[in-house]
């Protein structure tokens, strides 16, 4: 259980550090291996040693992911990761952060406690293994599952329109919002490290592949022959152009839709092209973004928002620090006295 | 403000029992409460019963907008807030109704007459105005027209007539405050206080309204006489009045800083529970951080995670709280982390009485959970005690590394009593050791108490995953080992039926066998102390056991239930701690229940007690 | 408890006709009063008679609704009640579902029912009484109090961002999407009316002013010498004008940002003015302007989105229907059987 | 398929236990499955008991990821899945290594050679190959190479040798079919169903390896005879196997349709009770809806919305999701509402061991909630029971307007046994009222059952709002008043306790006096009755109890209890039941818990309840 403690201090981190003694019991072939792997080297560009980070996860297979990692980690109950993390990170400021949660665990049970971690901007990193089933449980539809999908627990199909969890993200709030895919390990691999390098809430929804309940599902995005297509690649200051020779582009129509346009044709050019701001002030666009959907849109994947706002955790250390300058450090005798003792002799 | 010597005679009693009762927007809460103080600073005994409505200001003159404070003061040692009352201020016919069975014959009654119109007497189903139908001829009335003589006392401050009529409660405490002879320093003190920077006017207007009611009473021709408890004789400290709500949270964060170690407090707000979280928050200086979470359930495992960061973690709620808390407890079991859960019991089931008092979660703390899932509770037994209990709880939760789940109640939470206030190097000392030593370091490596360590994120070399899978034994990996799953339920079972090793054993007041023990736990213990002494004084061969312990019991209590004939448990329940000592005992415990949102009278324990002894002379 | 029954059938209604026969027990002056108003409006509008409706609650001052009201109704538990209406719906579809909740009952505790209520679309109308405060358990923060707020459980002031309903309502993929105010009667009742008459999820949220524990929280908004300036009413196919004189408009920068700009000066006309869509395809703009906030924004009221789609409820009867087109009603003595039986003699 | 006309000895006896070992990704399940049918339609008594790990598909070849099934099939009466095997078949060394320990000696040992190659030894942890160094000597091994000679049968079909190897548990069924002459119909046919249209490569190639694997048996010299389990002496009826989770849908189905009404059933998934949620949505035509839910706490409260609306509203769940209802369920205890939830209890506390069967939300469901709150649980007692376990709860529910609890557990939800099928005609019929006369209607105003009447919206006239504050009794409006409080509190729990009136009296088998009373509920049916029947032939005074209605209790138990000198309670857990006996009997219950994820063994419970005699005897 026990890492050695060897210079642990100011040394270079490598992904090996971050990697722990258990047996990975994932199904052989599945995506979050390729996430596992990322996430590790994420760790180590960010720099930050496996004792200083705790990992949080509630329940499915997504969620067995602290075990794996070197860090100190909770393996909770379904839903409630971000709470936890919330606890933990507002009594410890000083501790990393991350939170490993699934499509179910992350939007269905523990829904409401996303829309508030979202909201509340304490620097926790989730990221959510979006595999649009529930794996651990046998293959049952999750908020994320296509209608009419056909599943154990939806025999002639689902009547329900799944959630867009970027949509979602942004709904509620939240300051850093990203999209990426397994198999696209360079992206992954960058865009974890844009979330550990964000301070406060980071959101990253990973397009991930459950080879046994849900093979193929995001295939249009993952699969080298397509993805270029389907996937649209966002870039900072940077028109938002795809497809294999980006040659297509996002534009926006007279009544403010988004609309597909090729460069050269009709005479459009890259300057009718929206570029892509994270930074925006009103986050309008970057929604208009996360709506946008295979397969009549290409699905933009990368930092979707990404601003700067005091965390939470910080404003609270601030305002006790105020307090104490105000009120000195607190005596306690002094406090159980209160205002209007009396004494009996 | 110069009080004139007493011009009027000035009886001696030994307790007066005054409940205040109007409208929720009249202002009674906080007039009781400044009675409170008041008798407290003049050195009295006392226990309070506020009573409010679950709606926050239903419209005036309203049966169910009725709000009331009961206040019991006495120059020896009280318990409850009072049976009966000697004096009822009521400022409208609504309150009046309600409240009027809880006077005694002979009893004072004081009203404001002003209110007496016919919208109000009709709101309050009066068919005739009681005030003029001599319907109360068997108690000393006093009609007094208290808004118009509000208005007369702050004239010169030109207010409109609505903030006029707001300072008519402090009409009526002035009143009563010469009517019983208490310090009126702490009064006008407080109204400087509270408005004296913020809002002048307000303070001079409660102060003249004061004034007007105190001068009142010591000229008007209607009052024979002032009444004078004296100060009790209570052990020799300093004092001061606490509610129960404020008790908790001072134990929690006294625990926290004779530990070294910071306080998270993550909780939703909910009645009666509320006021710990409003308290904590106010003391920031104190290492103190609280968290305003999105749910019981949210707030259940922010304290989770605090604690897993090394923080004296804790969280409060009640009843319907307390259940949205159960999935999350069942972890808390298994990661084996400390923490406290306050469960401040409120009248159930489901929303029930969301503001009256009951004592129906104690099954739940104990045995509501999935699994063999064993906790630690204790409960407070009054508003000065939730001190101490939630000191200790955090006691044991640190020692032996586990949940525990500490039972208050709307009346301990909401009602006052004076506390002697502890000296803080008398505090027992709370040793916390965190794990550091990699060499030897494993997750559910269990000490002699079965208390496994302590190690927090941060600690080189012990990084170290816990979760609600079961685990194995020493090194906590995840393990679905048949027989190691039995041997984890029956260590953390071991574990916290172990704590008995760390309590007191149970003390009984009175003879130590007999024919009757009466067996209490929780808020009722002053009503039923009370009745017993009487059964006592009375010569019945009668005792109490007050149980602080609910899980593990200590270790005594077996023997001693064998030591009495019979077992009479009066709880606020149908039947809770009945159930229980029967099941672990096999003793006939007899249950007295009450379920009515109110605390028990020491007259109706009395009765159950007498009833009791009789059946069993038959 | 029971009203009379007569001449039920296509009779017309009253708004009298949906009051009930208890005492409303709100504090005087609280604007909860008003939307019981324009509520019992509504429905008398929308002609649906009282034993047709149920109207599902959660706990607290708003979710008291049910009781003034002559309709079926559950006063239920805390932030369930979308969770209730909609097992009520899918059972009864038959029957008009509506729900009061407040800022504390619906996005605190109910945040999790909220979001599937609002991906979901079965035909419930759920209506927000937002005070942005705890009413019922007498004045903390709620998600959506002011960041700096004073309250009992924040004596320093409120460290958390606020969330925006109609954002989180949108973000969620709601169908209806509206906001109202108290005090401007008539919008909210014509708000009321429209969400009444939509075919699926219709969320409403109304500023509501809670005169004991956070008086005046929406005063630039209701306030008649103010709320021109500070809110913008939008109407389908409606330049998004606002102010006293409806001179000033929301114009859209270069960089995709919302701007407010005044018709006449620096060459603008009305053409610049961005046209409110409330049937948009792609509802990036509603969510922008969800996102405008007063001061620096004005804040606008009225229906951000409507769009139709096939409700929850409807397409679960339509897959019955095929199931049962295909197998037939349903023999029970042949399902117990099932396929592999054998007899003992 | 032209089965040959027996060319070896058989062998006739009477119970067979064997079990199907291997990874996850061996079909076991489907494996075992399929060979129970083929048992059943064989006419043999049988129960089951699949055991699987929480991970879908841990790494081949590891300890972790071994996945069983076991049967126990027989020509007499059997209640449980066997406590040792007579065989056992094992696809790797990883497989192995975890069940050889269960398998009687002079066992038959069927094993996959190929799978015992290196690097599988090494990750089962054997040092050496446990078919070569002579360490199973003990058993009747039989080697083969599965792979190999299910790649030879359907090569012809020019698979991936992926697809080809998927195809070997076929091979084992076909052998183990013939080794126990089973029919092979049923399996060839189920084949054609399963993969005929969709597949039918697949179907062939399957066909083709259970035939190789029969005809493997049939010819190799290995096999020197075949067994025969004559068909069992059932009563006279037709049969099917059920597994209980199916029942338990069945069931449901079965009321709703007796009664007339639509099924509701809201369910967030949760091993082992998904199965319940996955049956039912496959029968819409029987006007059942199924509402996947975003949480339990969403799919209680839909329940409550449903039954409000008039369906036969459920819900069902496991431990944790039990623990997230525990609020609602007060709801729909305050609403009076009829609705049924059903936990099929898992391992616990916590997330503890999901896919592992245990008893211990006993006193969750009885006591584990808030305020009084009294809840009608009723259990089922096998894999079949549960139908009418099922139905009897929604009876229960809607003669007296009450939510019930269905206490199932893994083993029941996931095994399966032979059912007799009932007759549609002779279920009970199950009546509802709702109430339509604006006239009489009050929506508290109770029958002589203490149910109040249930009005639907719709219904013209009887408009009325419930909720779960405090109800004014008869009327049903938001009460406060103290005494109310007490008076519907009482009622509430006067209506649970009255159920005991449509309960049958508790039966005994056995002598209805005696030495020993052991008594059992839920799962563990099968092994207690065995192990007392066995104890019964051993001349011991010995009877079993096994109780079904759990709250409350038939109105006998208390005297039946009495009529013994000793009481042995086995459960799954630490003493649960025992509890609640020892509570409301004050009798001095003795528990035997075991809590091991596992069902008891019939030499568990008959050791337990030797020991219990001989020391009653000292
Ligand atoms: C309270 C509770 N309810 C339900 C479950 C069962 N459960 C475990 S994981 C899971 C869903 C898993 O899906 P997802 O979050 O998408 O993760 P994945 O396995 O797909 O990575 C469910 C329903 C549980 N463990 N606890
Ligand atoms: C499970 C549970 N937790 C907490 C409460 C206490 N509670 C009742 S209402 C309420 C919040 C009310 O605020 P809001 O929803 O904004 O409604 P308002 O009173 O402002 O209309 C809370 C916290 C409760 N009744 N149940
Ligand atoms: S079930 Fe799916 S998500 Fe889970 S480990 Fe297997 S492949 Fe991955
Ligand atoms: S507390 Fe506020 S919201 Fe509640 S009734 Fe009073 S004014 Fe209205
Ligand atoms: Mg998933
Ligand atoms: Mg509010």
């Amino acid at each position: 259980m026990a890492t050695t403690v060897e210079n642990m201090a100011a040394r270079e981190w490598k992904p090996a550090d971050y990697a722990s003694d258990q047996d990975v019991r994932w199904c052989p072939g599945c995506g979050d291996y390729a996430i596992l792997a990322q996430a590790k080297k994420a760790l180590a560009a960010a720099g930050v040693e496996p004792d200083r980070i705790t990992w949080v996860s509630g329940i499915g297979c997504s969620s067995r992911f602290p075990y794996y990692v070197s860090t100190y980690g909770i393996h909770g109950i379904h839903g409630r990761a971000p709470a936890i993390a919330t606890g933990l990170k507002i009594a410890r400021p000083d501790i990393t952060v991350w939170v490993a949660t699934g499509d179910g665990d992350g939007l269905s049970i523990g829904g409401n406690h996303f829309m508030h971690a979202m909201r509340r901007n304490a620097d926790i990193k989730i990221v959510l293994f979006n595999n649009r089933i529930y794996g651990l449980t046998k293959g049952q539809i999750s908020p994320t599952s296509e209608k009419g999908k056909r599943t154990v627990s939806t025999p002639y199909g689902s009547v329900e329109p799944p959630i867009h969890p970027v949509s979602a993200a942004l709904g509620c709030g939240a300051t850093f919002v990203a999209r990426t895919v397994d198999m696209n390990v360079k992206h992954l691999g960058e865009v974890l490290e844009r979330a550990a390098r964000h301070k406060g809430t980071a959101f990253v929804e990973i397009y991930q592949n459950c080879n046994i309940f849900n093979d193929g599902a995001f295939k249009y995005a993952s699969d080298k022959a397509e993805r270029d297509e389907h996937t649209l690649v966002l870039e900072q200051g940077k028109p938002m152009l795809f497809g294999v020779d980006k040659k297509k582009g996002i534009r926006m129509t007279a009544n403010m839709q988004p609309e597909i346009v090729t460069l050269g044709e009709n005479g459009v050019t890259v300057a009718d092209v929206v570029v892509h701001d994270e930074r925006a002030d009103n986050p309008g666009i970057a929604f208009m973004l996360s709506q946008m959907a295979y397969p009549d849109f290409p699905e933009p994947i990368g930092v979707f928002r990404a601003v700067e706002l005091p965390t939470y955790e910080s404003l609270l250390e601030e305002q006790i620090a105020a307090v104490r300058a105000k009120k000195g450090p607190g005596d306690l005798a002094q406090l159980l006295r209160g205002n209007d003792t009396w004494e009996v002799a | 403000m110069a009080v004139a010597q007493p011009t009027k005679p000035v009886e001696t009693v030994e307790t007066v029992a005054i409940r205040f009762v109007g409208d929720s927007g009249d202002g009674m809460q906080i007039t009781g409460s400044q009675f409170t103080t008041s008798s407290a600073l003049g050195g009295n005994d006392l226990a309070t019963l506020p009573d409010f409505p679950a709606e926050i200001r239903a419209p005036a003159g309203t049966l169910y907008g009725v709000s009331g404070f009961q206040i019991n003061f006495s120059s020896t040692d009280i318990y409850t807030p009072g049976d009966t009352l000697q004096a009822l201020v009521a400022m409208n016919p609504a309150a009046l109704k309600i409240n009027l069975g809880d006077l005694e014959t002979g009893g004072i009654l004081i009203v404001n007459s002003d209110a007496f119109v016919p919208s109000n007497l009709k709101l309050a189903g009066y068919a005739e105005n009681p005030l003029e139908d001599g319907s109360l001829h068997q108690y000393r009335l006093f009609t007094i027209p208290m808004t118009t003589l509000t208005r007369e006392a702050v004239a010169k401050l030109e207010l409109k007539t609505k903030d006029a009529d707001r300072c008519k409660n402090m009409f009526a405490l002035g009143l009563v405050s010469w009517l019983y002879d208490r310090p009126v320093e702490p009064t006008l003190e407080w109204f400087q206080e509270k408005w004296g920077k913020t809002d002048p006017k307000v303070a001079e207007a409660n102060t003249l309204a004061f004034k007007a009611g105190y001068f009142f009473g010591e000229t008007a021709e209607a009052f024979p006489a002032q009444y004078r408890v004296e100060k009790a004789k209570l052990a020799p400290g300093v004092y001061r009045k606490v509610r129960g709500n404020e008790a908790t949270a001072l134990g929690m964060i006294a625990a926290a800083a004779r530990a070294g170690k910071p306080l998270f407090y993550g909780s939703y707000p909910i009645t009666p529970a509320s006021d710990i979280l409003h308290e904590l928050s106010r003391h920031k200086n104190f290492d103190v951080k609280t968290f305003q979470a999105e749910d019981e359930i949210a707030a259940m495992c922010a304290a989770i995670g605090a604690a897993y960061g090394g923080a004296f973690a804790a969280t409060g709620t009640s009843g319907p709280g307390m259940a949205l808390k159960t999935e999350a407890i069942g972890l808390a079991v298994m990661l084996e982390l400390p923490m406290v859960i306050v469960n401040v019991q409120r009248g159930g089931p489901s929303t029930g009485l969301p503001t009256k008092t009951e004592q129906a979660d104690l099954l739940q703390a104990v045995w509501g959970r999935n699994g063999e899932c064993p906790v630690a509770v204790i409960a407070a037994q009054s508003p000065p005690d939730c001190f101490m209990a939630a000191y200790e709880a955090f006691q044991i939760a640190v020692k032996y590394m586990t949940p525990v789940i500490l039972l208050t109640d709307g009346y301990l939470g909401n009602g006052a009593e004076p506390w002697r206030i502890p000296n803080v190097e008398d505090l027992p000392p709370i040793e916390v050791r965190h794990a550091t030593d990699p060499a030897t370091f494993q997750p559910y490596l269990r000490d002699e108490k079965l208390a496994r360590p302590w190690a927090i994120p941060g600690t080189p070399g012990l990084a170290h995953r816990i979760g609600g899978l079961e685990k194995k034994d020493v090194t906590g990996e995840v393990c679905y080992d048949p027989a190691n799953h039995q041997l984890m339920c029956e260590l953390r079972a071991r574990k916290v039926a172990g704590i008995v090793e760390s309590l007191p054993e149970q003390t009984v007041m009175g003879p130590d066998s007999g024919e009757l023990l009466v067996v209490s736990w929780g808020g009722t213990y002053g009503a039923v102390r009370t009745a017993v002494e009487r059964a006592q004084r009375r010569g019945l061969s009668v005792a109490h056991a007050h149980l602080r312990y609910l899980n593990p019991f200590p270790r005594n209590l077996g023997t001693l239930l064998r030591s009495y004939k019979k077992i009479l448990v009066p709880e606020l329940n149908l039947g809770q701690l009945k159930m229980v000592l029967r099941a672990h005992y096999l003793v006939d415990a007899h249950g007295y229940g009450k379920i009515q949102g109110r605390p028990f009278t020491v007259a109706e324990v009395f009765a159950a007690i007498e009833k009791m002894i009789a059946e069993s002379r038959l």
